[in-house]
């Protein structure tokens, strides 16, 4: 199953899973971790950059109910999915179309906090100005294209990109992150359907929660998952345990890889579950029953890796706290640091509309401001 | 044409009323007119258990089932599209468009297919089906939670648009959606969604598509705007009238077609007329009134038709107030209406 | 492979053909055509809808070139798809969603010529009243929704009438024609996949002619061809030979009652080719050789279907110089009519926007004509 | 601002220069900027091989190659969409849609993605594309080959929007556009694609987008359009000047933004403005020029800005001709300003 010399397979019936809820290796007994660019260090990093997630969701929860926030996505229960891709890629080489529930894998990338958090409470720590509401985040230095609400309305920029990169020859890869609701949008077609026409050096993740908003996937599509959608397109569709973070990342990195190589685009489904509602704004109580989501939690991608470290040698309590006193010192201030940056300027709103300001707009900021 | 009568915020009409926010209101109008005529049904984004996310199809979907409530794919072309196909066969579907902002993927259905059925078959289909959607800025939500895409819909030949203010005209102008043989956009102004109560009828209330209301009356100015507006408009000729200013002022409630006869009326009685829309300027709706009052009117204006409108950006989202035409910016323009 | 227990095999590497080039039969040698419903005349009547088909595109081109026509979209070669999906439909009780180059399956449903060519010339024998550019009819009567140009924009609307014939109860089906080209567009998708989520009673009728203009199938998309799409929306996708009019027809038959018993939609993938160019404002010989047309020629689906019903002797040379004349006459009668009708009046243009007409219209009208 | 110079039918500028018709100057336009600089690409439907359907790309796929000249799928948001991927990257793409008609599968990627990207953004990405598309009607099309969609750009903050009407111009705006920071949709006039030839310089020939031209000086009257309907209009204007009328002609070219400056001084100095668009009129872009006018410059007005405009209906077949502002029309509306 993992890296023989065909890799994974794509359109499996069941996902790919390489850890057990107890923490135990599913995987081919002759893989040599190691060998996978799998390290010690490594492999607690993964863990760090879900509990990084983790913890980030829970204590922007909290300011969403202090009315600190206007506005939080949750992910917890997707960390392993994002940890995942974002260790599949290069970091600032490779380009990034995220949605609105990655922020485990921003964070993941390199995002300081105090830009993801700026962002989402609109201060001058937002380097997007104060533009757009929490969770929309964007970095230049990171390749991450800014976060747009339109759902799957930003795929086809993503081919956009990846048909860019082979003209330039870098060796780039263009990585699309969405969620199952957004596979039914037209544009989501057009954007991949274009890769797979042109062969474009990217990769669709999918986070299919099993849920667009109060949606759930058989009224979303006829199809029995989303990784089998790439018959339509003439390329692989791989379907992952997205709370496996081994076989997440393995499995992103392969496709990662195929794309540098030049073999194609392809697509991957990650099987998560969102714990929380839809947002801050959602009741989910009105569509989903209780023991549904304590029935996912029992697959928790952060428990059970915890588990699989442990059974190593490389985690325990000790461990657990120190890194948890950790990320909340770095969260806690990245977090104060941007609420202290303090509002951004009235006059910005008439700002980066275009290269120059138009003399309309001119008249316009006057006719506000005087 | 008779007299504008002023149209107070409780309801005139006989019959039962309940106190009800527009959300209330609209979710109370889909009930009675989906038991009172079967071939009503809706389609949409979380319209079914969830009741919409704004809760204007509660309970629809336990008491009319998953046939006539239809949580749809999302896909607003599907939604749309759909609703024209259901439409076409007979039915009188209401779609439901989560965000007007999200309008723009389902664009094509509207503007190719919707709105052109009826002149492109000679007469032969016809699509009498509505498409609700929240609409309008300071809810914090960015510009793709707040835009008023307006302007787009009016000038799309073959579409009726509405955009009610109270609680009231939601429901009759629902109601009259629903029952118009053409393609009606509903546009719901999502920040007073739950900020007002009032009295709505519970019987047939119907109010008439293309009939402005006059919400007060006043000799000095006339005061035109629709939807969201609406309430810093009143607040500008509540100010106005400490002032000894006497400011009338239409809700314009339709968009397409829209009350020209009484604007036009007012226009020419008063002289000076400030047209307010949160929609963005360049070629807005307002343009259309402003040209219109010249091309009809300009010899009794005692100054140009003055735009108080949503500025010509992006929707911003740290500046989700400031947007917005404000009482002040209102008052600064009545000034200048005054003073010219 | 036909009507055995299970009815035809979805998604097969080859196009199902049951007549070879000569005429000779290739499906199954126990099928009983009387007991599929296919007795002469039946046989007969394919052929003659075929002729049909052929001669008023080759009359209606030959006008284009006079100048008494201001288009045309040639669709010699496309017969034998477009006259196995009119008769597998139940006529006038069924809706059907065509496209521009549909005039066979038009015909074949039952469309005077008169109303045809009426719409093309846009005189008052035009039951749409002159409003389009000439292929682009409807009918109330035969529930033919009137054709539209933008690509792919009748999916929808097709899948939502699939969708009210679910409340109506009646035992209807919805067949929705388009090209390959159109599979691309988002709105393609957007209404497929709301058919297969709600298992609408629709067929979805590629007719797969490998270019769409001048961009070709390998441009077009990566999937080998269309049918294997149905995949990514849960529902079977059947490649057939659409220059075989027998297998057209059972084919399109099986998926017309698949829909209208409830089990659900499915596409039907016809590979064809159309002789002339996309339209008579095209000039294909930009992009593709001579010698393809030629090729495509050769499998010309009444050369080879009037082969097989002649080794039956159902067919010859008497019979085929009658029905020219007969069809010839018809035609020519229904295209004179529609000439004679005269220009539509000016005012006209002001009508139908609206069930009624507003003030602001009136205006205009008044505006111009005085 | 100096004083408007007439700009004569034949090309001002220096160096070499040579006789085309729109589409001929397109095709060498986009050749020059290719060659030029190596990121600029192009996409859209049958851009290779065929060339475009207006051979407004003839002849690049065999210079330039696949990857340079992209025949993309059917899908207008695949097009449009991918040019601002391509151009966030830092390419330089224009893409081709087919017909304006077909601008709406890709409007959601216009609207929500590349208007909005560097606003969204805080400037740290944008969108240098441009995205061409064939414009208007009288070429026998009906309603779905002859549309105009200008106001839904010009009313889409973050957009540039520039609608030539001579193949000098047309080389000059595409030049600009290529080379403009921002996104620029580029409109023609398909029924002058070929119809019109005239010299176009083959240097480095830039139109700054913004700035209108005056076709005619004359004093009675302004009449103001731009794109296809500026033949009907000087038509006019050379009817007028043999009935010893004066009327000036401003040529808009670009509609986003506009030449303000020109067109209020005009229609201060003359007092009598005719706006002339085959546009549908509600909410159109010259109901934006007519309400500037009028908030700017009302006093100096001796009659209301006249609008000559395309019907508010869908474009029909039967009467491709009608529903384009004729020289009568033209002539009728100027007739009315003059003895308002
Ligand atoms: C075009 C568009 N339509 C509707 C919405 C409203 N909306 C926001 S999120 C969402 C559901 C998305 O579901 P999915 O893609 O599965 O992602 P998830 O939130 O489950 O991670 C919807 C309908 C939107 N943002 N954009
Ligand atoms: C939305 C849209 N984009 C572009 C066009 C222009 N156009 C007309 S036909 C056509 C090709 C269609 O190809 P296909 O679907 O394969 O059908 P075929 O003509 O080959 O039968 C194109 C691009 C259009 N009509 N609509
Ligand atoms: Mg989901
Ligand atoms: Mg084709």
């Amino acid at each position: 199953m993992i890296r023989e010399s065909q890799g994974f397979q794509p359109f499996t019936d069941e996902p790919i899973r390489l850890v057990g809820d107890g923490g135990e290796w599913l995987g081919p007994a002759e893989v040599d971790l190691d060998r996978e660019n799998l390290g010690p260090e490594r492999l607690k990093g993964f863990y760090l950059d879900m509990l990084t997630g983790r913890l980030i969701d829970e204590r922007l929860g909290r300011l969403q109910r202090q009315g600190k926030t206007s506005f939080v996505a949750p992910s917890s229960g997707h960390e392993a999915a994002q940890v995942g891709m974002a260790h599949a890629l290069r970091k600032g080489h490779d380009w990034v179309f995220p949605y609105y529930r990655d922020v485990s894998l921003l964070l993941a990338l390199g995002m300081p906090v105090v830009e993801f958090a700026g962002q989402s409470f609109g201060t001058r720590a937002d380097t997007a100005r104060g533009r757009q509401m929490p969770y929309h985040p964007g970095s230049a230095e990171l390749n991450v294209f800014t976060v747009a609400s339109p759902i799957a309305s930003h795929i086809p920029p993503a081919v956009g990109t990846a048909l860019a990169m082979k003209l330039a020859g870098k060796s780039q890869v263009t990585l699309c992150s969405f969620g199952d609701g957004a596979t039914s949008e037209g544009d989501w077609h057009a954007g991949v359907n274009l890769a797979g026409a042109q062969g474009a050096p990217i990769v669709f993740a999918c986070q299919n929660n099993g849920y667009a908003i109060s949606v759930d996937l058989k009224k979303q599509t006829g199809s029995d998952n989303i990784a089998v959608k790439a018959h339509a397109y003439g390329m692989p569709g791989y379907l992952v345990d997205g709370m496996d973070v081994l076989a997440s990342y393995l499995v992103a990195r392969e496709a990662v890889e195929r794309a540098r190589e030049g073999v194609g685009p392809s697509i991957v489904e990650f099987v998560v579950y969102r714990y929380g509602g839809h947002s801050s704004a959602d009741d989910d109580g009105r569509y989903r029953p209780r023991q549904e989501v304590e029935l996912w939690r029992r697959r928790d991608p952060l428990d059970r890796y915890r588990r699989f470290l442990e059974r190593r040698g490389l985690w325990d309590d000790a461990a657990e706290e120190q890194a948890r006193a950790e990320i909340d010192a770095t969260l806690a201030d990245g977090i104060q640091r941007a609420l202290e940056a303090g509002p951004v300027p009235v006059e910005w709103m008439f700002e980066d509309v275009y290269a120059d300001m138009p003399s309309r707009l001119a008249k316009q900021r006057e006719e506000l401001i005087g | 044409m008779t007299a504008p009568e002023v149209t107070s915020e409780r309801s005139t009409a006989s019959g039962r009323a309940a106190v009800k926010t527009m959300a209330q209101a609209i979710a109370a109008t889909l009930d009675r007119e989906m038991s009172r005529d079967p071939n009503v049904v809706i389609i949409g984004e979380d319209v079914g258990k969830r009741g919409g996310v704004f809760l204007a199809t509660d309970k629809l979907f336990d008491k009319y089932g998953p046939d006539r409530v239809i949580d749809s794919p999302l896909s607003e072309a599907a939604i749309i599209g759909a609703a024209l196909g259901m439409a076409v066969y007979g039915l009188r579907p209401v779609a439901e468009i989560q965000f007007s902002d999200y309008v723009f993927p389902g664009f094509d259905q509207l503007v190719s297919q919707v709105a052109k059925i009826r002149y492109r078959s000679g007469g032969v289909f016809s699509a009498p089906l509505v498409v609700r959607m929240p609409a309008g800025g300071g809810v914090r939500g960015g510009h793709h939670h707040s835009q008023n895409p307006d302007a787009h819909f009016v000038h799309t030949a073959g579409l009726k648009v509405v955009y009610p203010s109270t609680p009231s005209d939601s429901a009759g102008l629902l109601r009259s959606a629903i029952r118009d043989d053409d393609p009606v956009i509903v546009m719901e102004p999502k920040r007073l969604y739950r900020s007002v109560k009032e009295e709505v009828p519970e019987d047939d209330h119907l109010v008439e598509i293309g009939r402005a209301a006059v919400r007060r009356e006043g000799e000095d100015v006339v005061l035109v705007s629709y939807g969201g507006s609406m309430a810093e408009t009143l607040k500008a000729a509540d100010a106005l009238a400490e002032q000894g200013v006497g400011a009338q002022v239409i809700d314009l409630r339709s968009l397409q077609p829209w009350d020209e006869e009484l604007v036009l009326q007012a226009a020419a009685r008063v002289g000076r007329v400030v047209l307010v829309s949160e929609s963005p300027r360049s070629a807005g709706f307002m343009s259309e009134v402003s040209a219109t009052i010249s091309e009809e009117v300009m010899d009794s204006l005692l100054a140009p038709p003055l735009r108080v409108t949503g500025f010509d950006t992006p929707y911003p989202y740290a500046q989700d107030r400031e947007y917005l035409p404000s009482p002040n910016r209102i008052l600064r323009a009545v000034e200048r209406a005054l003073t010219y």
